[in-house]
């Protein structure tokens, strides 16, 4: 019972997914509707961040919130894991 | 703990992997890679030791302490650069045009500087710092913790 | 202080992000000192929100662009589309922050004796802080990806904090569940941010409003934006997880976690009102909402008197609360077309559920912090094995009746005050949803009797004959969340009209939003 | 360079998100459900990645490049983010898989469970 | 007033629902004033009377929660055996019931957009 439903609700959302991403809904692979952001930074970036990687101004600069968030996360993470695998053995005031 | 041999490659292939870390963190702004990526490298290296060795010895010479002062130091350095451009705005890349890293390079396609960038290459190497830290301190403490003993904070 | 409220929306977020960097280091040095950062950051933060939303109230949208070379400027120069970070703070996600600044400090004042005995209080802190961060960062941000980035900061975060006692398995099977939920919700939103990107090429939420078409693509985007944050919500039949996590966490945890489910609540609302508004089969996603919303309030408030967990028990309630918002604002939604049945009660029915959003914030956090307080006396969450507690617990015993009444809607307390206003609104649209929830409400009342006198009633138990009234900053926290539920109860349409009407209407005008980031003329 | 045929990099990251739900939805290993998470991820970041492609185009790097076409910077980054969540994510989970273990001996999702109704 | 709530059809004001409640206590005070004089406390007037039996002690005078509407759930044997049915504390299915949901929602969303 479980096992029909849930093969049922997977391939109706895979289905959609699936058909969502075909040509006539999606754009062809390769050919982008749009672009103007993208081209944007592809043609200042060097002007304005100085980086001849455009890939890195955009983490470093143009969306450096997001960086930040990111290693913000790499931190979290650690932060768990040391905190989740700590000793149990004292008992007084840890850490 | 591996074998005599294993141990000696091991440490012998720990320096080209520090300084393949190192170029991928610090050519960032120029070529493929940054921050993570060099950092990642590094990590695996600090895997490849623990593989070698086991995590006792690793423990003797890397501590959580250190390593999470080292992460904390990473953290402060990043947030702090992105801190310093609030004259104009948050996360303003104010290093541009200044003696520091300043120079632009010529438009479209040239051979590449390292002297260019800005704040980029200084936030890739904290990123750097963070990651290898931070990942190093993971494994090191799921190795620790399911060889039996547990760490100490 | 007018640069101070230039760089606010930035600084709100990255100064317990500062914080929390310096907690580690610091805290190795002097417990003291680590207490004193977290209560003086969060409290510099509070002041800093309020700061900015008189500064809104006054001159509107407030709008930040990171990295610009001047932080108004959203658009570089000469071009049309937004290519930076921009924060935008209007009036509802001030009203977010503001319930997000009081309830975290209340937690962290609660956190500094509730777990004064446990280890690895440092990373505690430390991840207490960050997501503080998330959460600030999920209701300020204007850009899609970042709502993502800081919607798994607070989760992460919160799944490490839920785990926080180690000794016992039920804790961590908790936060397992709740990063694997985390996880796959946080994935299918950025898919569906992917499928934004691949029409539009454009990141920002009032650039896409201004260009969305409403496509099949759109449609797809829009189901597993919606759903996810549901799920994040704790919207049945989603909300399995929700207690499971719920239960095991730290009582100052669960507080805050309530307000990042209403932080996912609020990104789905900006989701439908502000990123689809113009374009969206209003009734469709407003029924939708509502169907949910009914089952929520339905199914939460019956689990929950068969409860027999005290914190589990709260939770289920906190979902069948839940379900008055999404009622409320569905059926604001379900008329957002209709201009005319929008004044007549759409706007009332989104103010309610947006008010019940501040009261839930206010007596929710203030319920689990009184069943942190049980667990802290009797050392167990289990209402079979409580009784006649009153005799010892005085203080908590008040708040809990203060609590009690506010969530069953007994006036002349607050939770009456929202009640009545999506009751009175919704009332107009259809009476099925109005009798429901009056159904639900004594339901609610019921059990939250039931369990008022198998915990406090009773003569005194001998197993709890000695001991005393938990620390003194428990009672502090939630003693703050009390008097924000007397301020809510003495002066309602005061409330109402500085903090909640101006939410309902940034969340109905999708205009001003667009305009704020693009600059063009409606 | 003509077209790809079915768009072929987004039928497969559809797919994959496919497989990795099926993994997750009827695997009861805790392991192979974080594999599955682990494949969903990657399913995502595919997609992401190569929404920014652009025929012939280069790396976006000046670096000692031949004039032409550029693919999109946005989503390269966009996924060197996700990428690095999803690394977090996957080692939260593993300590807490870990500690599930070492409380309850067991990785099935259904014996390791304590908490229902 | 900064108390007046207009919600919909009336009003709602708390300090005049304040007002009236601190009014009905004094009238109930007044009525309790009148009672039966001769009662005195920490007598045999104040102990519990159970059919003259000996009364039980604290831990078994107590009522669990246990025991609490047990007829409400008798009643709704049949409601609670079918909501009970989906909670099964198992990981996989709460990722079963989002990608059910999900499917439902977009099937939805399509059908209506063809509607229109």
């Amino acid at each position: 019972m479980r096992r029909i439903t849930g093969l049922i609700a997977l391939i109706v959302l895979v289905g959609f997914l699936v058909w969502g991403v075909l040509p006539p809904i999606m754009h062809d692979f390769g050919y982008p509707d749009a672009s103007d952001m993208d081209d944007y930074i592809i043609q200042n970036a060097q002007e304005e961040t100085g980086s001849n990687n455009v890939v890195t101004s955009v983490v470093f600069d143009y969306r450096l919130l997001d960086t930040l968030g990111e290693a913000t996360i790499l931190f979290t993470a650690a932060m768990g894991v040391l905190l989740l695998l700590r000793t149990e053995k004292r008992r007084k005031e840890g850490s | 703990m591996l074998s005599k041999i294993v141990r000696t490659v091991t440490n012998e292939f720990m320096l080209f992997i520090l300084v393949f870390g190192f170029y991928i963190i610090a050519h960032g702004h120029l070529t493929p890679g940054g921050g993570f990526q060099g950092g990642a490298v590094i990590v695996s290296g600090v895997v490849m030791l623990l593989v070698a060795f086991n995590s006792q010895e690793l423990k003797k010479t890397l501590h959580e302490r250190v390593l999470s002062i080292m992460e904390s130091t990473g953290a402060l350095i990043f947030i702090a650069l992105a801190f310093a451009g609030i004259g104009t705005a948050f996360c303003y890349n104010f290093l541009v045009g200044s003696p520091i890293f300043g120079r632009i390079p010529a438009t479209g396609p040239n051979p590449g500087d390292i002297w260019t960038g800005g704040v980029i290459p200084l936030m890739n190497f904290a990123v750097g710092l963070k990651v290898i830290a931070g990942l190093s301190a993971v494994v090191l403490a799921m190795a620790l913790f399911s060889s039996g003993e547990e760490i100490e904070e | 202080m007018a640069a101070l409220i230039t760089h606010s929306p930035i600084l709100i977020i990255a100064i317990p992000l500062l914080a929390a960097f310096l907690t580690l280091p610091i805290g190795m040095a002097s417990k003291k000192a680590r207490n004193a950062l977290v209560i003086v950051s969060l409290t510099f933060v509070a002041f800093l929100v309020f700061a900015l939303a008189r500064d809104i109230s006054i001159n509107g949208i407030h709008i930040y662009t990171l990295g610009a070379t001047s932080p108004d400027l959203t658009t570089p120069t000469g071009f049309m589309v937004p290519v930076r970070i921009i924060l935008e703070v209007d009036g509802m996600s001030i009203l977010m922050g503001i319930i997000w600044s009081i309830v975290s400090l209340a937690a962290a004042i609660y956190s500094l004796s509730h777990i004064a005995s446990e280890t690895g209080q440092n990373r505690f802190y430390t991840l207490l802080l960050l997501m503080v961060t998330g959460g600030f960062g999920m209701m300020f941000t204007g850009d899609l990806f970042n709502l993502f980035v800081f919607l798994e900061i607070a989760s992460i975060s919160g799944a490490a904090l839920i785990a926080f006692r180690t000794r016992s398995a039920d804790t961590q099977e908790g936060g397992f569940k709740y990063i694997v939920v985390s996880a796959i919700a946080g994935l299918m939103v950025l898919f569906a941010i992917g499928l934004l990107y691949a029409q539009y090429n454009l990141l920002n939420i009032g650039a896409l409003a201004q260009v969305i078409q409403y496509t099949t693509l759109d449609k797809i985007a829009l189901a597993l934006l919606l759903i996810a944050f549901a799920m994040k919500t704790g919207m049945v039949p989603l909300h399995l997880w929700f207690p499971d996590a719920y239960s095991v966490a730290p009582a100052s945890i669960t507080g805050m976690l309530v307000i990042t489910s209403h932080a996912c609540m609020y990104a789905a609302f900006r989701v439908c009102f502000t990123l689809y508004g113009g374009v969206i089969d209003a009734p469709v996603v407003g029924w939708i909402l509502i169907v949910f919303g009914l089952l929520t309030m339905f199914v939460g408030v019956t689990m929950a008197v068969y409860q027999k967990d005290v914190m589990r028990f709260m939770s289920y309630h906190a979902i069948s609360q839940l379900g008055y918002m999404w009622v409320g604002v569905g059926v604001g939604l379900a008329v957002l077309g209709n201009p005319a049945l929008l004044a007549t009660y759409g706007r009332d029915a989104i103010s309610g559920g947006i008010f019940h959003i501040l009261n839930h914030a206010m007596y929710k956090p203030l319920l689990f912090f009184t069943g942190g307080a049980l667990f802290h006396y009797t050392g167990t969450r289990d209402l079979t094995k409580m009784g006649g507690l009153a005799h010892k617990m005085k203080w908590t015993t008040i708040l809990y009746i203060i609590g009690t009444l506010s969530i069953s809607g007994i006036p002349p307390l607050n939770g009456f005050s929202s009640k009545i206003l999506i009751y009175e609104s919704v009332f107009r649209f259809n009476p099925i949803l109005t009798i429901t929830g009056i159904i639900v409400s004594i339901l609610t009342l019921a059990s939250f009797t039931k369990a008022f006198h198998s915990a406090f009633m009773g003569a005194e138990l001998p197993e709890y004959k000695e001991g005393k009234e938990v620390p003194k900053s428990m009672i502090i926290a939630m003693m703050i969340l009390a008097a924000g539920i007397v301020f809510i109860t003495l002066f309602p349409s005061l409330i109402v009209d500085w903090a909640i009407h101006p939410a309902a209407d940034a969340l109905i005008d999708q205009g001003a939003y667009i305009n704020a980031v693009t600059g063009a003329v409606p | 360079m003509d077209h790809i045929p079915f768009n072929f990099p987004f039928l497969a990251a559809a797919l994959l998100v496919g497989v990795s739900f099926y993994i997750i939805i009827f695997k009861k290993n805790l392991i192979k459900l974080i594999m599955g998470v682990a494949m969903l991820a990657a399913g995502v970041n595919l997609f992401l990645v190569s929404l920014g492609f652009r025929a012939g185009g280069a790396a976006p790097i000046y670096t000692n490049v031949t004039e032409g076409p550029m693919v999109m910077p946005v989503p390269q980054a966009l996924t060197l983010t996700s990428i690095v969540i999803n690394v977090a994510v996957l080692a939260l989970m593993l300590t807490m898989v870990i500690h599930i273990y070492r409380h309850t001996g067991s990785l099935d999702s259904e014996k390791s469970r304590k908490m229902k109704g | 007033m900064t108390s007046i709530l207009e919600s919909g059809y009336a009003f709602w004001n708390p300090i005049i629902w304040i007002i009236a409640f601190v009014v009905v206590m004094v009238i109930v005070y007044f009525f309790r004033r009148r009672g039966q004089k001769q009662y005195k406390k920490d007598t045999a007037q104040a102990r519990i009377f159970l059919c003259g039996e000996e009364v039980p002690e604290a831990g078994q005078r107590h009522i669990r929660v246990g025991n609490i509407y047990w007829g409400f759930f008798e009643t709704l044997k049949e409601y609670y055996n079918q909501v009970l049915r989906p909670h099964t504390g198992i990981i996989n299915d709460y990722i079963l019931w989002f990608v059910a949901v999900t499917a439902i929602s977009v099937i939805v969303l399509l059908i209506a957009g063809l509607a229109k």
